[in-house]
């Protein structure tokens, strides 16, 4: 069984063509769109996130998995551990924010004269928003290389101590992780709109991650098994990934349903003037997202068939890519850059250009070592995996 | 009168196996009895996928509609409030019992097209073939109406597929 | 409920109905033709049932509610001319009470009083009433009250007992007998009384009052040669100057006061003029919470601070300084403003010390408002006691040279600190007769029980202010085999006439020719029987003259008594129960007191350093004097080393209410203050206590600004934190007709809670005892909340009347299962009782917390027998009488709020329509705001650009109580102006 | 099927199917034992006090109760949302750990279904007594009346009305759907002909069938699929009485996942506290092993920390938000008159689960008990905290007021505790407390050999 990965020329001209794209894509808008710093700044911050997001979810994957104990997960988990190979560009990624701040942030503003952001300086100040990011990714870092370093060992060992050290690293990453999650969202999201809060955004934002991740993880092994790679994965492991995508993309809903309903129904303005500014200013996105990131995946992936179909859930895996690509937009620009942004050239473009150069890390990292683990104890179940 | 055959086993796996080289030999298993969902059992047998998904889903559609449909027309058409400032088209409000209602109506559906396919329900009067069917002994009802020579065939194959014990019944 | 489909059903079905439809209808009928109307929701006959349901108020009676089937039912068989059935009469009268006094309407349905209104044409109660006013309506069916005549506790007809009093009257005609009375100031009585001590001249008569103002009487003798109370104008100064009286709440006549007082501080429109005052005082008085300048001092230091203020007031005038030590800044700087002021000032003092009021006269005269701020022309004749002739009566029946005593209305061995020696006085008498309307401690001891009418059953006439007259006629029959007092004294003086015309004779010879407007007597006094008042018309502009007094005297007097260290009492009245006569009265039992928002008791006030002193807290029990044991309660504000206790309490004899309710205060004087011994001792005393937090905890809940501040910009205080524009997802809700609203000008409101008795009447909400209270489960509607700021011994006090707010985007309509509050398409939050089914849900989900809960069964319209919780009795078919029929009871476990009056604005909807046009701004008035002596609460349609309401809720004072959770309240509040010295 | 051998067996004792249908009958064939009699006594006792004090509040008013002007619920609603929230173990169990294939469930699902709705019926009659005017409870269905009038379909409770009662029916019919198989062999076993007639009839006539079974099978998974999200509803629902409001305290979004999360929880600690008795006095041991009880107190420290983290994010977020009102909430909670009762929520709810990071304390029985017992108190005043606290102080300091309990409501309380143990004492006598089929299913999944030593 060849396990081993190797990016083929074609795939790197493509990754190649798709950072080109949206480097000419900025271009472009440069020309047209006017932009202000504002608008570059906002684009650097959504791509960061969203890149960022999936990389996160390649170590959150593998530590709940590890904890849960299971076993189908494991013939797949080279995959994940891939995704995570990109934190440390995301995190380089992230400190350029040093100096955007002024164009992100109203709160970073000195002169408001306002006297619920001043309440709020304790935390929100730049020097601690930069601590808190850098012990943010210190600790992901930190815990993604040693879970993958723990990963290598045991393929070259078959003792289970390195499964027992696994699970100990990937519970502390779960740790971690539950708290850093939601103040990652908070500092980076949240604050934006620097008078308003919501106690579920952090799980909100999370979830998101979570569905973007599983969506991320699909389509590379389509891709993969698209060029004949990873003939181990079968049905029930594309039921299972099915299954997650559809469980997840509900109970995004659902997170987003009670968040809205709620305030919704209290409709005290210093809460609802978040919803009311997204409606207002963006309505077709405001139920585009909720098309997406529901509705199709809902539907689509209701019947069984469909979740073991791995085109048909690549496509699905597509669409809510976009659909969380563009709820995180609408959770940041109105904040940024008022009820009037648009998504234009340079939006699209640094997207392009950030996915060319993800994939790049990805793939790169993919072809490094085999595709398939060895020695896991659970490895055995995983190749019988079935319902 | 009709006359079966009932083929005990006490493993499931010697039960997987008779049943697959009875399908093989075309030879027509009226039921197969177990204690417990036999894996696999249904495939061998060709049994057919159920559809009470699809039962569920239809079912829940319509939970879905008429929940919807009559808190809109309750609030909007037949008797239109004013509570709190809120829209009369509340819908945010109305999905919670959008939501139970659906999941009522499914769950419903689906067990009582469960109980009518499968002839349960207070009251049935199904035959019980051996009460240790219900414990440890897995059975294979095989039409033992043809001949004695067929009768003969089937009870080789299943003596040889470790069968504990074959009886011949009658039915009244 | 039921009763009416079935009415609508058959209207239905019977066309003819409605061929008569032009005719006048009743209120029922016209609230049944919501059903009929045609104009706007014809087709929808349920969204007007719910309308209906709303307004439920409206329609249902106890009688014929949903939960107790109508028992009996008896047509009036010839139709009293007067009576229509569902249309309330009014009636015009007065009420007297000792020396309360109030020119009122009395609202009957049925025949039956049930509401007492003020009369708007009275100038000196301005259509206001006080909550005792409110409350007098329920003593009328308090069945507690004497019910016959009695002799040696023994029933006897009306007949005998004449005979016996004649007979005993005849013996007695040698002895010296006393006729202990209030001061009265009927004229016609007084004419009475001098027929019957003329018949019998062994009889003199002799005033009595428990508030006493003889001090002022005696000084105003020596000053102007005058006995009398001047008329003090508090809308005529600039500054005010109290040293001790309380004239918002007890001192002599609080009703005009508030209204002038309150005159002079409201700001509307363009006028930004505000009176200042400043109060000296030892006990937090409803008066002082009220100051701009309050001064904590002990009752012994308040002479020496009058006589300084009158040495600075000689000095700025460049005159000569009597000998005192030297004054403090404050008194100093009081004296210069009250200088600058000249002529438009005054100063007034509740002390009972002759020589201070003299001093307070000569202020008053240095500062030139003789004649300006006080009148001595028009002199009150209430309080018109002096202290020494009550003395003097008891000193003679406890020595025997009296040998007995006839008593009206006054209940001196309960509320005279020599009670206990009268008592075994008046055990000894040979003769005594008591004319009071329910038993009390003088009245069990007598021997002869004339009892007296109700005043709602009873014929009289007032003189309240020299020249302002006003009648007094009966409401209802009496309902007792009772006989007024004035009856009485006729009758026993042989005069074979009836009272009624007794008055009308009087009039007709005095009051008649004083006018020249009638040429008969009849229209005349049709007329003012209409009205309810006289006034002759003065028009002298008499120029006062200070008397020579020995100032110098009086001067030295007061410096003299050198300040004490002991711990000095002082006993007062409080604004419910007064001197205690209406102790049986649960209305006013449970009216919590406006500053200590206690009910059912009373209370030893300490001030807070002394109780952390003493290790107090508040219910800690103390002793004092060695004899009383009572709790205390810490209030902010009272004076260090000195306490005050509230008498009317403690009754002993008295109806089941007001019996062993709190302390007897008896042995304590009430004119002055005494040196009191403190001791604390072990047990603990639940207060009922309405609220019991009382700092806003910063919160802008009163917005307040002090008026240089409000000069510059009227928004001062009021300015909206963050205001978030365009917020909401979904719109406004939109009300087409109709959007009433209140607003509550927080400046103006005094915080003397005759709106919340007002609201009681009006909407018959339950009375639920001592014991519930301190559960929390009072009822009342609308609540005055009272928060103190600052420094605890020197606390600023605001007021808050809280009610339902009548959110547009109300939290509790959302929240409740069965739709049993939703909103009226007139912006009102209404209430449906019977469709409630009491998850309290909206009452929870109520920021404002005004929705009350029927924890128990208290109106008896709960279907389960035997679980009734009536610890007032006032579910007894008398009690019941009370009762607005236009308002349901509401039974046991539904949830009960203010309906903003809706039952007046269905009546008001309808008079217009009968009238074929539209509510004109002003024609509508809730309880609360018709009751109400400042003038606080306004009521209006806010889609009205021309109402009063909408000009007042357009102006910077404006604001809604916790706009920042958008609940979009149809009430609002106005900020409260302080005149502080900047 | 492959089992991984590092895993640990799911039944111990090498027991044949027949054993297994012997073992898990046992205890409705023989005859009840002193402890069963002392406790169903003891439980029925406490149920008439209940029904006794329910009788009078219903009587009197709720009067009887502490509640006042301002605190319009207190531990009628408390306990109502602690019986809901325990109620969601079973399905929990049932719905989510079938779709995620967690096999150790057979052992403890049918148990902790019984309990589901055992403790849903107790939850229920909490909306009910509350009322003021129970009578008239029906008039919380919107059905068509002589007035035309609806129900308020705007309102929390009502969707509780809904939520509530359907999360009672589908978990009644999970329940009994799993249960038709066990009665059939129940029905084959038990000898009395009474017995055989009712066994009889309430197994609807199963026979085993493969084609029923094929049916069973499907049937399950995708009721499991719809209870799935149902749970997570039903408690979300809940958590909306409170978060729709305005209340500082109580209008807060993250109650929804955060309520479910602590239902979970204390569910568990439920379903632990009765199967740790339960496995030792029917001699369970062998199904109900100690991987199991492992396995729930892993699902316990998960949701507990998830709640953990939801107080803390709470709390941050009121100092956060910058509303006085929600800031001083908060303040109060921790440092009000009512401290105690966060101290205990704090203590019971957070802090104490997080012994179970170690492996020997997880596998310790008398721990996990004394545990699970914690968190059940700890749940309690979680709800009393949320309702209590957040209500004695709102908005308007005037109407600020203190509650306190009377002994008729506490004697409701014991009365349901005392309502929850008569059913489940009945129902372990009268129904299989283990899926015996499915059991039989799990047996082979046994690994080879075990790991030992493991610390985490």
């Amino acid at each position: 069984m060849n396990t081993n990965y190797i990016i083929s020329k074609k795939t790197k001209r493509v990754f190649l063509s798709i950072s080109v794209i949206g480097i000419l894509l900025i271009a472009l808008g440069f020309l047209f769109q006017n932009p202000e710093s504002k608008n570059i700044w906002m684009s650097v911050l959504l791509n960061n996130l969203y890149f960022l997001f999936l990389s996160l979810f390649g170590v959150l994957f593998i530590a709940l998995h590890k904890i849960a104990h299971s076993g189908w997960h494991v013939s797949l988990k080279r995959i994940p551990e891939a995704l995570s190979t990109f934190l440390p560009y995301a995190a380089v990624l992230m400190f350029l924010l040093i100096f955007g701040m002024h164009d992100l942030y109203h709160w970073t503003h000195h002169d408001l004269h306002d006297p619920i952001i001043e309440g709020k300086s304790a935390y929100l100040n730049v020097p601690f928003f930069f601590i808190r990011m850098a012990v943010y990714f210190a600790g992901w870092i930190g815990l993604s290389y040693l879970l993958r370093k723990n990963s290598m060992s045991q393929d070259l060992s078959d003792d289970y101590k390195y499964h027992k050290q696994g699970k100990v690293l990937a519970a502390l990453f779960m740790a971690f992780f539950a708290v850093s999650s939601s103040t990652m969202s908070w500092d980076w999201i949240m604050s934006v709109d620097p008078h308003w809060f919501s106690t579920l955004f952090g799980w909100y934002v999370f979830i998101g991650l979570f569905v973007s991740g599983i969506a991320a993880f699909i389509l590379i092994i389509a891709f993969l098994k698209s060029q004949g790679h990873l003939e181990f994965v079968n049905k029930e492991h594309l039921h299972d990934l099915g299954k997650y995508l559809f469980g997840f993309s509900i109970f995004w809903m659902y997170l987003w349903f009670f968040q809205y309903m709620l305030i919704w129904y209290s409709h005290i303005p210093e809460e609802t003037i978040y919803f009311a500014q997204r409606l207002n200013g963006f309505p077709v996105l405001f139920f585009t997202i909720l098309v997406l990131n529901f509705l199709f995946p809902f539907l689509a992936l209701m019947t069984r068939n469909a979740k073991r179909n791995i085109k048909w859930l690549a496509m699905v895996a597509s669409v809510v890519l976009i659909g969380q690509w563009l709820n995180i937009y609408l959770m940041l620009s109105p904040g940024i850059l008022g009820e009037t942004a648009q998504i234009g050239f340079i939006e699209i473009g640094a997207a392009c250009l950030y996915l060319g150069g993800f994939l790049w890390v990805i793939f790169n990292a993919l072809s490094k070592k085999p595709l398939l683990c060895k020695n896991d104890p659970f490895l055995e179940e995983s190749f019988h995996y079935e319902t | 009168m009709r006359r079966y055959i009932s083929a005990y086993f006490t493993d499931e796996e010697d039960l997987l196996r008779a049943s697959k080289i009875l399908m093989e030999k075309e030879i027509s298993i009226l039921d197969v009895l177990t204690p417990f969902p036999v894996h696999g059992l249904d495939k061998v047998l060709g049994l057919k996928e159920s559809k009470l998904p699809t039962v569920g889903f239809i079912a829940g559609a319509i939970g879905t509609i008429f929940a919807f449909g009559f808190q809109t027309w309750a609030f909007v058409v037949d008797y239109p409030l004013f509570i709190g400032g809120k829209p009369h088209f509340a819908i945010p409000a109305f999905i919670p019992i959008t939501f139970e209602v659906t999941v009522l109506f499914a769950a419903f559906a689906m067990v009582f097209a469960f109980l009518f396919r499968s002839k349960l329900g207070l009251g049935a009067k199904n035959k019980i073939h051996d009460e240790r069917i219900t414990d440890d002994r897995f059975v294979i009802i095989i039409d033992a109406n043809e001949s004695d020579e067929h009768f003969e065939n089937v009870k080789n194959i299943l003596e040889h597929e470790d069968a504990h014990d074959i009886q011949l019944k009658e039915n009244q | 409920m039921k009763k009416y489909w079935k009415s609508q059903q058959e209207k239905n079905e019977s066309p003819e109905i409605k061929t008569v439809k032009h005719k006048p209808k009743g209120n029922l009928e016209q609230v049944l033709d919501i059903f009929e109307d045609g104009t706007v929701e014809a087709k929808s006959n349920r969204r007007d049932f719910l309308k209906l349901c709303g307004y439920s108020l409206a329609i249902t009676t106890v009688l014929s509610s949903c939960e107790n089937a109508v028992q009996k039912a008896i047509p009036y068989l010839n139709k009293p001319e007067e009576i229509t059935p569902g249309i309330a009469n009014y009636y015009a009268s007065t009420y007297i009470n000792g020396s309360d006094y109030a020119s009122i309407l009395v609202k009957t349905r049925e025949g039956r009083p049930i509401k007492i209104e003020g009369n708007n044409l009275s100038p000196i109660s301005n259509g206001a009433c006080s909550a005792r006013v409110q409350a007098s309506v329920l003593s009328l069916y308090d069945s507690s009250r004497y019910q016959h005549p009695q002799i040696k506790q023994e029933k006897v007809s009306w007949d005998e007992f004449d005979k016996s009093v004649s007979d005993a009257l005849e013996a007695q005609k040698g002895n010296q007998i006393a006729l202990l009375t209030p001061t009265i100031f009927s004229p016609s009585t007084r004419k009475a009384i001098k027929l019957f001590t003329a018949k019998y001249p062994n009889i003199k008569w002799i005033q009595y009052d428990t508030q006493s103002a003889s001090s002022i009487l005696k000084a105003h003798k020596l000053c102007f040669g005058k006995e009398i109370l001047p008329d003090y104008r508090f809308n005529k100064a600039n500054l005010i100057v109290s040293f001790d009286a309380d004239f918002l709440g007890t001192w002599i006549n609080p009703a005009e006061y508030i209204k002038t007082y309150t005159d002079t501080r409201k700001l509307s429109g363009t006028s930004n003029k505000m009176s200042r005052h400043i109060q000296f005082e030892s006990r937090m008085s409803l008066t002082g919470s009220n100051a701009d300048e309050r001064h904590t001092i002990k009752p012994s230091e308040l002479n020496l601070l009058i006589a300084q203020l009158y040495n600075e007031i000689l000095a700025l005038k460049g005159l000569k300084k009597y000998n005192a030590s030297e004054s403090s800044q404050k008194i100093k700087e009081l004296a210069n403003d009250l200088f600058k002021q000249k002529s438009r000032s005054l100063v007034v003092s509740g002390s009972h010390d002759l020589n201070a009021q003299i001093i307070i006269n000569a202020i008053n005269y240095e500062l030139e408002n003789l004649d300006k701020t006080i009148r001595l022309d028009n002199p009150l004749q209430n309080h018109q006691a002096i202290d020494e002739d009550m003395d003097q009566l008891i000193n003679d029946l406890v020595s025997g040279q009296v040998k007995g005593l006839i008593c009206y209305h006054s209940n001196p061995v309960y509320n005279h600190h020599k009670g206990d020696q009268l008592k075994k006085a008046i055990e000894k008498l040979a003769f005594s007769l008591s004319i009071h309307e329910a038993p009390n401690e003088t009245s069990s001891l007598m021997k002869f029980v004339a009892p007296d009418n109700h005043y709602l059953e009873s014929w009289n006439d007032s003189e309240i202010k020299k020249n302002s007259f006003s009648l007094m006629q009966p409401a209802i029959h009496p309902l007792f085999d009772t006989r007024q007092f004035q009856a009485s004294l006729l009758k026993w003086s042989d005069l074979e006439t009836d009272y009624h015309k007794f008055i009308m004779k009087n009039w007709e010879e005095t009051l008649f020719p004083t006018q020249t407007l009638y040429t008969s007597f009849k229209p005349y006094w049709e007329h003012t029987l209409q009205e309810g008042i006289f006034e002759i018309k003065n028009n002298s502009q008499a120029k006062s003259k200070f008397a020579q007094v020995d100032i110098q005297k009086a001067f030295d007097k007061l410096t003299q008594k050198p300040g004490t260290k002991n711990i000095e009492l002082q006993v007062y009245e409080t604004i419910a129960l007064g001197n205690g006569t209406s102790a049986n009265n649960p209305w006013l039992q449970e009216m919590p007191d406006p500053i200590s928002k206690i009910c059912w008791d009373n209370y030893l006030n300490i001030s807070p350093k002394q109780a952390k002193e003493m290790e107090l807290e508040n219910g800690n029990m103390v002793k004092l004097n060695d004899k009383l044991e009572l709790p205390v309660y810490i209030l902010p504000g009272q004076a260090y080393n000195s306490v005050s206790i509230a008498t009317g309490y403690g009754r002993e004899i008295c109806g089941k209410v007001g019996a062993e309710v709190g302390f007897n205060t008896s042995g304590f004087t009430q004119n002055g203050f005494s040196n009191v011994k403190l001791q604390k001792i072990e047990g603990q005393y639940d207060f009922a206590m309405t609220q019991t937090h009382h700092s806003m905890e910063g919160r802008a809940i009163v917005r307040e600004a002090n008026l240089d501040e409000y000069k510059k910009n009227p928004k001062a205080g009021n300015d909206h934190k963050h205001k978030y524009k365009n917020a909401g997802i979904y719109k406004e809700p939109e009300f087409p007709n109709h959007h009433w609203g209140l607003a509550i000008d927080l400046n103006a409101c005094i915080g003397c809670g005759a709106c919340t008795i007002a609201c009681q009447a009006e909407n018959n909400v339950p009375i639920v005892g001592k014991k519930e209270v301190i559960r929390a489960h009072e009822m009342s509607w609308i609540r005055i909340d009272r928060y103190f700021s600052g420094d605890e011994n020197k606390p600023g006090v605001v007021f808050q009347p809280v009610m339902c707010q009548h959110c547009d985007n109300a939290p509790c309509e959302n929240v409740c299962p069965v739709a049993a509050t939703n909103h009226s398409s007139e912006g009102l939050n209404q209430m449906i009782y019977n469709r409630c089914i009491g998850t309290r849900y909206c009452g929870n989900n109520c920021p404002y917390k005004v929705r009350r809960f029927n924890w128990y069964d208290y109106t008896q319209a709960d279907s389960i027998p035997n679980n009734l919780h009536d610890p007032a009795g006032l579910t007894s078919d008398l009690s019941r009488m009370v009762l607005n029929p236009d308002v349901t009871i509401r039974a046991k476990g539904v949830i009960e709020k203010c309906s903003m009056c809706v039952q007046r604005i269905q009546e008001g909807k309808l008079n217009a329509k009968l009238k074929g046009r539209k509510v004109k701004d002003g024609e509508i008035k809730t309880a609360c705001q018709q009751t109400c002596p400042s003038g606080a609460i306004l009521f209006g349609d806010l889609n009205d650009k021309s109402s009063e309401l909408f000009k007042v809720t357009s102006s910077g004072r404006n604001y809604h109580l916790l706009e920042e959770i958008h609940t979009l309240p149809s009430v609002s509040y106005l900020t409260k102006i302080r005149n502080k010295k900047s | 099927m492959y089992v991984s051998p590092i895993r640990e067996p799911l039944i111990k004792g090498n027991k044949t199917y027949s054993q297994i249908t012997k073992d898990i009958a046992a205890p409705i064939e023989g005859k009840p034992g002193k402890a069963w009699y002392m406790g169903i006594s003891l439980s029925l006792s406490a149920m008439f006090l209940g029904l006794a004090m329910m009788g009078w509040t219903i009587w009197e008013g709720i009067g009887t109760w502490g509640l006042n002007r301002t605190i319009g619920w207190g531990w009628g609603i408390t306990n109502f949302v602690w019986w809901v929230g325990i109620g969601h173990a079973g399905t929990f169990i049932s719905a989510i750990l079938l779709l995620f294939r967690q096999k150790w469930r057979t052992s403890i699902n049918r148990s902790a279904e019984a309990m589901t709705i055992f403790a849903v019926l107790c939850a229920g009659l909490f909306p009910l007594i509350h009322m003021g005017r129970p009578l008239l409870a029906f008039f919380v269905f919107p059905y068509p009346n002589t007035r035309d009038l609806w129900v308020n379909f705007n309102s929390p409770l009502l969707w509780d009305v809904f939520a509530i009662s359907t999360y009672l029916l589908v978990s009644l019919l999970f329940w009994y759907m799993g249960l038709i198989p066990d009665i059939g062999t129940m029905r084959d076993r038990v000898k009395s002909k009474a017995k055989k007639f009712i066994y009889g009839l309430l197994s609807f006539g199963w026979t085993g069938s493969v084609k029923h079974w094929q049916r069973h099978e499907k049937l399950s998974l995708i009721l499991a699929g719809l209870a799935a999200p149902l749970v997570l509803s039903v408690h979300s629902i809940v958590s909306a009485d409170f978060a729709t409001s305005i209340i500082p305290g109580w209008h807060t979004t993250i109650f929804p996942p955060y309520f479910v999360a602590g239902a979970i929880f204390s569910g568990f600690a439920m379903v632990l506290t009765l199967l740790i008795v339960t496995r030792k006095v029917l001699n369970l041991e062998n199904y109900i092993t100690l991987a199991h009880i492992e396995s729930m107190n892993k699902i316990i420290i998960a949701t507990g920390s998830i709640v953990g983290i939801a107080y803390l994010t709470e709390l941050f977020i009121s100092w956060y938000s910058g509303v006085e009102y929600e800031q001083y909430a908060f303040l109060n909670r921790a440092a009000g008159p009512y401290w105690w009762a966060y101290a205990i929520m704090m203590t019971c709810n957070v802090i104490s689960p997080q012994l179970l990071w170690f492996r020997k304390l997880r596998r310790n029985l008398v721990f996990t008990f004394i545990l699970s017992i914690f968190i059940n108190i700890g749940m309690w005043f979680e709800r009393f905290v949320i309702i209590v606290t957040s209500l004695h102080r709102d908005y308007l300091p005037s109407s600020w007021s203190m509650y306190k309990p009377t002994l008729v409501e506490v004697g409701i309380f014991v009365g349901t505790l005392g309502l929850f143990f008569t059913c489940f004492l009945l129902f372990i006598r009268a129904f299989p407390v283990i899926a015996i089929a499915e059991v039989k299913t799990v047996v082979k999944s046994s690994g080879e050999k075990e790991i030992k030593n493991e610390t985490l």
